[in-house]
């Protein structure tokens, strides 16, 4: 049962409760000897509510808005980069800092082993309670944690290490601070330096692609999306407010924006769909994590088939070729002469 | 879209319409000083009273910049798309066409500077706030490949505040990527890469190839910086520096090599050129 | 300085002399707790009430460090000179190896930690402040091109509060660019090098080999940075945090990946040595 | 003429005095008139003081103390790195900034020609006058100073060009800030890196070779000193405190710390020494400036010569020798059983 239902969970919910009272009275000795009596299996009608539930959830995971999409990839119940680390990895080995000026627990990363290999993980960080999210900024990464996410990934390319990251941000942080330390040098850095890293890199978008906070980490041979995931050029709200001058109106501009996974496959912009259990990851973790895992053991077991100048030649056209554009023939100003 | 009749003659004249009769007076936004506009061009569009860095175009960028006649556009016929279906993104693409009389946002070309070659690109501010989507991304990959072939130094004058082109939603978010992709080949080959900011550069601009070149130049005053003063987050309290996201901010804070002022521009490339120019290896 | 009779003594059992009978009991500089030395040592020299890291010997260190009997010294032989003759070195060095049965500063050899093989130094505080020398430096250095020869890792215990040993003047100042030499063939060659750093690792030493670890250990409460308090030149009205120059402290500025108990640190580098092991290439 | 002279410096200032007056004498026609009556000749005893002058001169610098040799280090009127940047070279481009969080003006640097060849040069700036000194701290680099440093020797790699690189730096900073953003973490890397920079490198300690802030930005292929130069591990001051815990035997401590070029060169630390005009590079800074760059000339042009292979692998042996130690026979435990 889940704490802080969203509004299209609050039937969930609603059912959840019913079928906790029911267990709960089926528990009782006396209440169970009444219905008894009165002819009324609990059981039954526990199986009856739980299978209302399931329906229910399909129903509504089967009709998501983008806004709904958004409101899932921001769920604050959902499993978060150290929880995926846990879940996929043995052995990890937290590493800290930037050797610059500091350490940002907005990213995490260190040194584990996936499938018995050694590996370098790391991703956005989210904060589960109020505290922990102010300490990580929501996940919101300053410089120092893009510095520290590449030392990482160079630490990886130095020891041959695949690299597996977790993108979870709704954007990198932009205050004064970001700015004197020059967010926008730190992330466009990181995006040339992982263009050429000898290593595979498989990213797992595993909640928000918040734009540059998220591409930052997030150029890969492979860039899986969880389900119910988005990847956005902006945050709907600073849409709105661009577009429509009104922050409210996020959902029309979630809508506009097509920032969800399916739309980012279509377009080719990401390689895989990781489907989530029915209802979201944070109704079961532990299934998302084996999904998750074995999405990402697939990927990498191709990629380390390859050779480095593979891999970065791949990567290169990759990106490279990302975009729509169309070409009109030239113009030539004499051709134009001639048809004036 | 097609290429309609209202394409060909801007296109071919590679410039502005005339200006119309009341452009012939312009206003200092910074001071308020009114000049002949006529004056204020051959001031390379820098107020004589207060010295602001008027915006240009990109063909007014090319032309002041680049030996008379060197230049030589590529890849003109580059267009955006709207592979949304965004919301009046179409017709905001139309008009903004039709008012530079450019396919999008961004020009780019072999040109020389004091004889020496190179790739030049000039962004145009007035084409949708100067953003980046499919297209500009496209045209700077392709210079940038076209360099380390030719290996010929790339220059490449922002002013892109809208940074990323929303419209474009993830398509545009990419281009930081495909763009980077370009420099990390640029550095990879050590072809030479200057990066000029002027007014304004911003967002996904400023956090993708603008920030990597191995020098860079900001003209002064340029609004330089990540997030919109009222887009970011700024804590409760903390106050703005007064140039803040500054190109003056930016080189205090070590982004930026050098503000160099309009008039000096031209001059300072061609001794940059000449100094990074390619010898042979010694030796090895 | 020839190899005097004193000499054999305590190199041949690798171990201090006895403990005077004053040393039955040893009193926390931290916290005043009085305890058993041997209770102490059980303890690994950790205080039992407040967790203060007593300073180790360097045999004491790979003691408890390494597998048993796995530790095979090398260049021990290797001796600081008195190029400059400078006032008292010569005396002070003969009694600290007097004192500590060491040659120099520091120890180094081949190891096994939990069957991991490795190449190991560990610097001895107590031989005149841990500080380097032409002697370090070089045993430093040879390790580190063992450990490129042989492909083994490193892993460097640093105690070296003096930094350079200004008694050795100009050469002294040397071993800095010397050592990190070394580690810059490590770094090329991809050896995995891992620095621990315990009380206290200051100046020239923290300054070249022992920041360049690509895995920065720190033990809890140990003294680390670049100039002494008093050294510093603080600018006035400048309030230092109470845990300046500490293991915590360069860890908040991102300087140390992890502050590790003494408990824990045989078991954590046995990890990050199974993490870092080599591997084939994959497909290279 | 010169504002401050230093103590031993004293004679000099009080005969350049009387030449002076002499020659103002010797433009007054009453005055020229009254000494001929009386038959003085004013030139000749301006040329006798001015042979006196340059026999003191000699004299004094021919036995300089090692502390005289410190005082003419820091001379405040020696030349800087921006004084033999504008001597040395043409069409000098500075650059600015370590593009991570500041630009430290305490080191300076960026592209020039040299005999008409581009090449990158850079060296600690210390101030003229008390404001410049402030703002640039003395001459002593911050991390971002070091950090500024390598971004331009790795420029100087990726185009190939040499680096030239003048030392003159009383220590490293090492206050507060400095210690945060890791001081000694930047110094550490640049020596790393310098040791395998694929270019030719020379460098000039033309004032104080302050201790680690020197090294820092001086690991160079040849390593050459100004006659008058010092390059300590430790400020004789400091050095002073710690063995006698008295400031004022910093002269006893300049002795013992063998300081000077002519140590250096010696010891085998530095590869050549460069003369100075008499009396010091202050007194001439034109001559100075020809004779630093026949030297800079002579020795990059030999490094010229080498492939950047044959470079790193000349530097790297240059610096690894350097240190002096013995070695006793290993000792054998079995053996020492046996001698028991
Ligand atoms: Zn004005
Ligand atoms: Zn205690």
């Amino acid at each position: 049962m889940l704490n802080n239902p969203l509004d299209f969970e609050k039937d969930i919910a609603e059912l959840d409760a019913l079928i906790a009272e029911l267990k709960q009275m089926g528990r009782d000795p006396s209440v169970r000897a009444d219905a008894a009596q009165k002819g009324i299996d609990i059981e039954a009608r526990i199986a009856e509510v739980e299978a209302a539930r399931e329906e229910r959830l399909r129903q509504i995971f089967a009709n998501l808005t983008p806004w709904n999409q958004v409101q899932m990839a921001r769920h604050p119940q959902r499993p978060y980069t150290l929880d995926y680390i846990r879940m996929l990895c043995d052995d990890f080995f937290e590493l800290y800092g930037d050797r610059i000026n500091a350490d940002d627990p907005a990213i995490v990363g260190g040194l584990a082993r996936f499938q018995g290999r050694p590996v370098v993980v790391l991703g956005h960080q989210k904060g589960r309670d109020l505290k922990e999210r102010q300490q990580r900024n929501f996940g919101s990464a300053r410089p120092a944690g893009f510095r520290k996410a590449l030392r990482l990934m160079k630490l990886a390319e130095k020891f041959r290490k695949p690299l597996i990251i977790f993108v979870d941000t709704p954007a990198a942080e932009a205050n004064l601070m970001a700015e004197e330390e020059g967010i926008s040098t730190t992330i466009a850095v990181n995006l040339r330096e992982m263009i050429m890293l000898r290593v595979p890199i498989v990213v797992a978008v595993i909640g928000e692609g918040g734009s540059g906070g998220a591409l930052g980490i997030a150029v890969g041979d492979r860039v899986l999306m969880l389900e119910h995931a988005i990847y956005s050029v902006i945050p709907p709200e600073g849409c709105a407010a661009i577009l429509w001058k009104d922050r409210n109106r996020a959902a029309e501009a979630a809508e506009a924006l097509k920032l969800t996974a399916r739309h980012a496959l279509e377009f080719g912009l990401v390689d895989a769909i990781v489907p989530e259990p029915i209802g979201g990851a944070h109704r079961d973790p532990q299934a998302m994590a084996a999904t998750l895992k074995a999405a990402i053991a697939e990927h990498l077991s191709a990629l380390l088939a390859l050779s480095p100048d593979a891999l970065t030649q791949a990567r290169y056209a990759k990106f490279r070729q990302m975009g729509r554009w169309q070409e009109l023939p030239a113009v030539h100003p004499e051709v134009e002469a001639l048809e004036t | 879209m097609a290429r309609g009749g209202w394409f060909r003659r801007p296109l071919r004249n590679g410039n502005r319409p005339a200006p119309v009769p009341g452009d012939l007076w312009t206003k200092c936004p910074r001071c308020g000083e009114i000049s002949f506009t006529r004056d204020l061009e051959r001031n390379l569009k820098v107020c004589p009273k207060c010295g602001y860095h008027h915006k240009l175009t990109a063909r007014e960028r090319i032309q002041m910049t680049v030996d008379p006649d060197s230049f030589e556009e590529i890849d003109a016929g580059v267009c955006s798309l709207d592979p949304l279906g965004f919301p009046e993104y179409a017709e905001k693409l139309m008009r903004a066409q039709q008012a530079t009389g450019l396919c999008d946002a961004i020009v780019t070309g072999y040109a020389r500077i004091e004889g020496y070659p190179l790739l030049l690109a000039a962004a145009d501010f007035a084409f949708m706030g100067g953003s980046m989507g499919g297209a500009l991304g496209e045209k700077v990959v392709r210079m940038m490949e076209r360099a380390v072939r030719e290996r010929l130094p790339v220059v490449v004058f922002t002013a892109n505040g809208g940074g990323a082109r929303m419209q474009e939603g993830l398509f545009s978010l990419m281009q930081m990527a495909k763009t980077s992709a370009g420099v990390a080949l640029l550095h990879r080959e050590a072809v030479p890469y200057i990066v000029v900011l002027t007014d304004p550069t911003m967002a996904g601009v400023y956090a993708s190839f603008a920030s990597l070149g191995d020098i860079i130049l900001a003209e002064p005053g340029a609004t330089i910086g990540f997030a919109g003063r009222r887009v970011g987050n700024q804590d409760l309290g903390v106050k703005l520096p007064d140039d803040f996201q500054t190109a003056e901010f930016q080189q205090r804070c070590g982004m930026v090599d050098r503000v160099v002022p309009r008039r000096e521009m031209r001059g300072t490339l061609a001794l940059l050129l000449g100094l990074l120019a390619e010898e042979r290896a010694h030796a090895e």
